[in-house]
């Protein structure tokens, strides 16, 4: 294996302005969607904030992060601008998947988010394959695999812990428990008492994370991590959070009662981080209410920049079905870089800490 | 008569079948409590009760399988994927286990089981949800495939399903789910059998074959093309398999001219399939070539321009129409 | 539910009479595939007769069974003749299945024999739902749902049991856990310590049981079915057996050593329950060499009796693809039974104890 | 040249390659201890070590994702399936992962990803273990699918697609790993395009489409023709998709009548496909329709007589031809 590098410790207000980018972001989808500027399925992950920043604040940039459909926020925090973010929502060649992929196919090759994926659990043994590569190559990164609560009943997920068991492979699988599958919670879709216990099928260590604390989630995590970068080895965090928003746009939700939502929202996972800054004098009012107006400003300009944006040409609709790269050539040719990607260079963690400045 | 939705119509099918037989029962992702996510099965929970409307988790191949079981001692199970684009996690079960039980048990164990979704592309899904099955399901011995474009073929054909003995897939289509139609009065019992299609439109200068999403595409053409002076004739296909031919031939034997309208990708698709019956069955009444419209062979596109570029349109039914009549 | 019946205890020299046909019969079938007159793949038995044996002492004759592809002892235990068997593998029309199944899609159904299945795994959410249909109708059956220790590393093995807990239904899970799955020793297909711990994962009772030993498969099995029957709910046994043969006909089996065949070979469930039932006074050794004379006898003549039956006939090839039953007529037409299963109509246990007369 | 067997042909290939590129690996169930459960892997264990040739537990799905997800960041996953029939149960990662990521992503992330294993009716493994996938995968948009028919072609091709930037499945034949065939010599690079048929027989009266099991079955077929002063031309298509179109009009053009032999389940079927796009490219070339000779449209039974019946045989081929001929 490669020297170890370090994690480089994350700025808490940092992380903080992440959030409230990811929430304001979210937002404004939300209204976009509603205007028609977004189509497809759209589904958002206010509420959820802690789960994906306190991962993110555990690892290294070079780690592999991949997801399921809920992914905005994945694709944020993994430095995906907002602008390339909400380019994609709108189904714009500038998208961070060139507009070809929407809301559910999040993509950023350059900053190792893989996606993005909404057939639930067919991205797990895709995670374990990242993973795979990790040890093929011995390497010292480690893959975070997110999913949901629901995406636990898949074979595919079955097949692909027993897998990354067996093979001893870098990775952390992390079950986003918003306790709701569309509209079926979760003590309709298994008989276990809680998810975490699931692991146990497979030998693989698991834990109980808040979900609504980031400081809980970055630190379980990071620990976690810290252990697989020694020895490489698969784990299992069960994340409990909450989804304030239905399951898509079109889900109004009524499988959940207000007062549950009201409970959630009193832990809202912004609030916490905040009140613990501030508690700890890092933070003042007058520069949350900077960072939260400066969200505000990236998400508003991404629109704009959605807006005014091409749209993927038409005369290109059947160069994206196969790569080129002449057989002769042998070795892997570069894929053709998204220009998606390619125009996402700049960093939504950047843009967040220009905010606090 | 009177005029329901698409979705109504399969509705209306689903509670009589329940109604009729003890042993049919829904299963299926979010069908019982939230009413369906596409909202076919509303209010058959409440009739019902969680016995027969039964919720699932995320578990296609499971609870896919779990029909087929189900199956083998005589219940008739509906089950529903949620889309049929998510059925491709539990391929083995509706191509493995459902149509070789039959066969492979000596007769002994037949299926009377019903899958159904909706399927094909909708609308900005992308890759992963716009699938078009038709061809791969169609292509296993064994199983029985229709599409009904309509309320009255789809309340009639449902109904059709749920009563034949083996496994008939019902692919539906979301795009038309709340389109309207005129259908028989829930009183009189309305059953259209597998295997025959129906002229939607009669005409004599080209026969456009369509089934399911493209047969309103179809018939919107047809109107279009009237103004060209040519007289399409619109033979919605209803069943893939059985496969109507005799309907195909006879509006064939009238035009001489052939478009396929379909809905799924090019390769080993159904338009190619029907194309071979014809020429080998009828090659000396064509005057021209078969073309086939279906989509592009790509996966599809999100973005709205691009997926309207990828399926087919009226444009592309016209430019293959007026190709195949001055041919 | 309706009242619950009682389970007639069957004589332990009639199930030894069983073990005896069960072995006689794969002895036998190996030599005829040998002789080129059996074709595709073959699984033999030979080893885990134990196994079908307890399980199928433990349960009534209406409970459901089902199996994978090593099935032929299945369909003898579940009163299939040895004929009706034998004339499967021969292809020919009086077999169980018609001629069309082949060894690896034995079915009977008048005698609840589900097949038979060659997919591995895939057949274990066909046992749920053969489960979910006795809670459907309220009867207090049982299914009975054998696979081997490959079978647990596939999505539908997964799917099944979390359904079967979801549901509370009535089906023991049991695992004939011969070690290998072909080549690949279980340590090597999971890292788990013990498979029975896969059954935690959902919340299912598990137990170990000794497959060499018909007494404790019986009453283990016995002990959950009745428990089973009393209020429906899953379980799962991982019973611990051995096969003396390679995978397949076609495998030498040489990723094991003779030294571990021969300690399980010393462990010969038939040879233990004989020992134990000589002991008790049940059994002479004349009366054993009575049943195996007879076990040996209804074998040959099986084969005869598969040599002089018909094929399917060549005409009929189209009619087996789709069962009739007009669309009018509404409800279930009752299946043409296959010829298989009609003329299986004599009873390998009725055989069996003919023997010891 | 000398002459090896189709299953040595495939051994050198995965050597070779494997010797070429760090970045290949072989994975999936016995490849590695067992040396494959057709021997196709055969010293590869030895010779290339464990992190390179991996046994895999019974996880289709779980080790077919495992291998996009390694081809994602570079690696040229070669993935076993034992046989195609339990691919089905992978269905999903094969046809929606693999061949959608490259559009999904915007051309960030192409799938270099090889699957391969035998496919197709074998003898007498019943409905469940004899499946022709070739139709379901050649219907994705994304993959590409070839099916050797002799040893070079399989060296040739098999090489060719794990060098391929995209998916590709490599459909073997299980009957014809033990025929032989000339080869170039192990020093003689050996790349064989996807997308070229080749014309393994020259003839003037009929083309014979064919491919894999059936090319052995065409080429025996044309020489009882000859007996009856019929001349075919056999064209082996190699690659289902691409499909080299120019190679069968060419043909065509030269005979006018075309039989169509296909190994798989005939609606929806590879010979579908082609004959669509022969008729309606060189409509006027044909001299007869076009007829496929096809597996019948059953599940495949045990019994061997039966199992004749299905499969498409010499008097099948022989017929058909006539019928063209004499149209
Ligand atoms: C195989 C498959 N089945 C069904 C769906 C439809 N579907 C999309 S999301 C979803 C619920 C997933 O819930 P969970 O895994 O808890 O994630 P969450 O939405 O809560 O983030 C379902 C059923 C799908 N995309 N794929
Ligand atoms: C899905 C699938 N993958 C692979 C195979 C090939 N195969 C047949 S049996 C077998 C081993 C199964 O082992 P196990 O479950 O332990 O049962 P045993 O043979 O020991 O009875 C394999 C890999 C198959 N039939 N189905
Ligand atoms: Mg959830
Ligand atoms: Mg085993």
């Amino acid at each position: 294996m490669t020297a170890m590098q370090p994690v480089e410790p994350r700025d808490e207000v940092e992380m903080l302005s992440l959030m409230l980018l990811i929430r304001r972001f979210e937002e404004r989808a939300s209204q976009q969607y509603q205007a028609q500027k977004i189509g497809g399925f759209c589904h958002l992950y206010i509420g959820q904030e802690a789960v994906v920043a306190g991962a993110i604040a555990a690892v290294r940039d070079d780690d592999y992060v991949i997801t399921a459909y809920r992914d905005h926020a994945h694709a944020l925090a993994r430095g995906t601008s907002a602008d390339a973010c909400m380019a994609e929502l709108f189904g714009k060649e500038t998208g961070c998947s060139g507009g070809l992929g929407g809301s559910m196919h999040f993509f950023n090759r350059q900053n190792h988010m893989y996606g993005g994926h909404a057939i639930v659990g067919a991205h797990v043994p895709l995670a374990v394959g990242l993973a795979f590569a990790i040890k093929y190559r011995d390497e010292d990164r480690v893959t975070l695999c997110f999913f949901g609560d629901g995406a636990i009943n898949q074979g595919s997920f079955h097949e692909a812990l027993n897998l990354g068991a067996l093979y001893k492979l870098p990775i952390v699988f992390i079950c986003e428990n918003n306790l709701f599958a569309m509209g079926t919670s979760v003590k309709r879709s298994t008989s276990l008492k809680q998810i975490v216990d699931r692991a146990e099928g497979y030998d693989i260590p698991g834990e109980i994370v808040d979900g609504m604390n980031f400081r809980e989630v970055r630190d379980k995590i990071a620990e976690i991590v810290s252990s697989i970068r020694k020895e490489p080895h698969p784990a299992f965090v069960e994340v409990r959070t909450y989804r304030y928003r239905g399951h898509s746009m079109s889900d109004p939700a009524s499988y959940r009662t207000k007062q549950e939502l009201e409970k959630y929202r009193l832990d809202d996972p912004i609030t916490r981080l905040r009140a613990q800054l501030t508690r700890e004098g890092k933070l003042t009012n007058e520069q949350f209410d900077q960072l939260d107006k400066k969200a505000k400003e990236t998400v508003l300009a991404s629109v704009k920049f959605a807006e005014k944006s091409p749209q993927p040409p038409l005369d290109k609709l059947h160069d994206y079905t196969y790569a080129n790269g002449a057989v002769e050539a042998g070795v892997t040719a570069a894929p053709k870089p998204g220009k998606g990607g390619a125009s996402a260079k700049s960093n939504a963690l950047a843009a967040g800490t220009a905010a606090t400045g | 008569m009177r005029e329901i939705t698409y979705r109504q119509a399969l509705n209306e099918a689903l509670a009589e079948e329940l109604e009729r037989d003890p042993n049919v029962f829904l299963m299926g992702e979010e069908v019982a409590e939230y009413n369906g996510a596409y909202k076919v099965s509303q209010g058959l929970l409440e009739r019902f009760g969680p016995r027969r409307i039964i919720d699932t988790p995320i578990s296609e191949n499971g609870f896919a399988g779990l029909g087929v079981g189900a199956a083998m001692v005589g219940l008739r199970p509906i089950i529903e994927f949620m889309t049929f684009s998510f059925s491709l996690v539990a391929f083995d079960q509706v191509v493995n286990n459902a149509p070789n039980m039959f066969t492979m048990s000596g007769g002994q164990f037949n299926i009377p089981i019903t899958f159904r979704g909706p399927n094909g592309p909708a609308h900005q899904l992308g890759a992963t949800h716009s699938h078009a099955t038709e061809p791969l399901y169609a292509n296993a011995p064994g199983l029985k495939v229709c599409t009904p474009a309509t309320p009255r073929d789809a309340k009639g054909l449902l109904k059709t399903a749920v009563r034949d003995n083996n496994p008939v897939l019902v692919l539906e289509a979301e795009l038309l789910y709340s389109s309207k139609g005129m259908v028989e009065p829930p009183d009189e019992e309305l059953l259209i059998p597998l295997g025959q299609a129906e002229v939607k439109r009669e005409g004599s200068d080209v026969s456009i074959i369509c089934y399911s999403q493209t047969v309103p595409l179809a018939l919107a053409t047809a109107q279009k093309l009237e103004d060209e002076d040519i007289s399409a004739e619109i033979v919605d296909l209803r069943s893939i398999k059985p496969l109507d031919e005799k309907a195909i031939f006879d509006s064939i034997a009238k035009t001489h001219r052939v478009v396929i309208v379909e809905q799924d990708c090019p390769f080993c698709g159904v338009g190619a399939e029907v194309c071979y019956r014809i020429q080998q069955n009828i090659f000396d009444e064509l005057d021209a070539p078969i073309i086939r419209v279906s989509q592009e062979d790509v996966p599809m596109p999100y973005n709205e321009r691009l997926e309207k570029a990828v399926l087919p349109n009226a444009d592309k039914v016209i430019a293959a129409v007026k190709k195949v009549c001055y041919a």
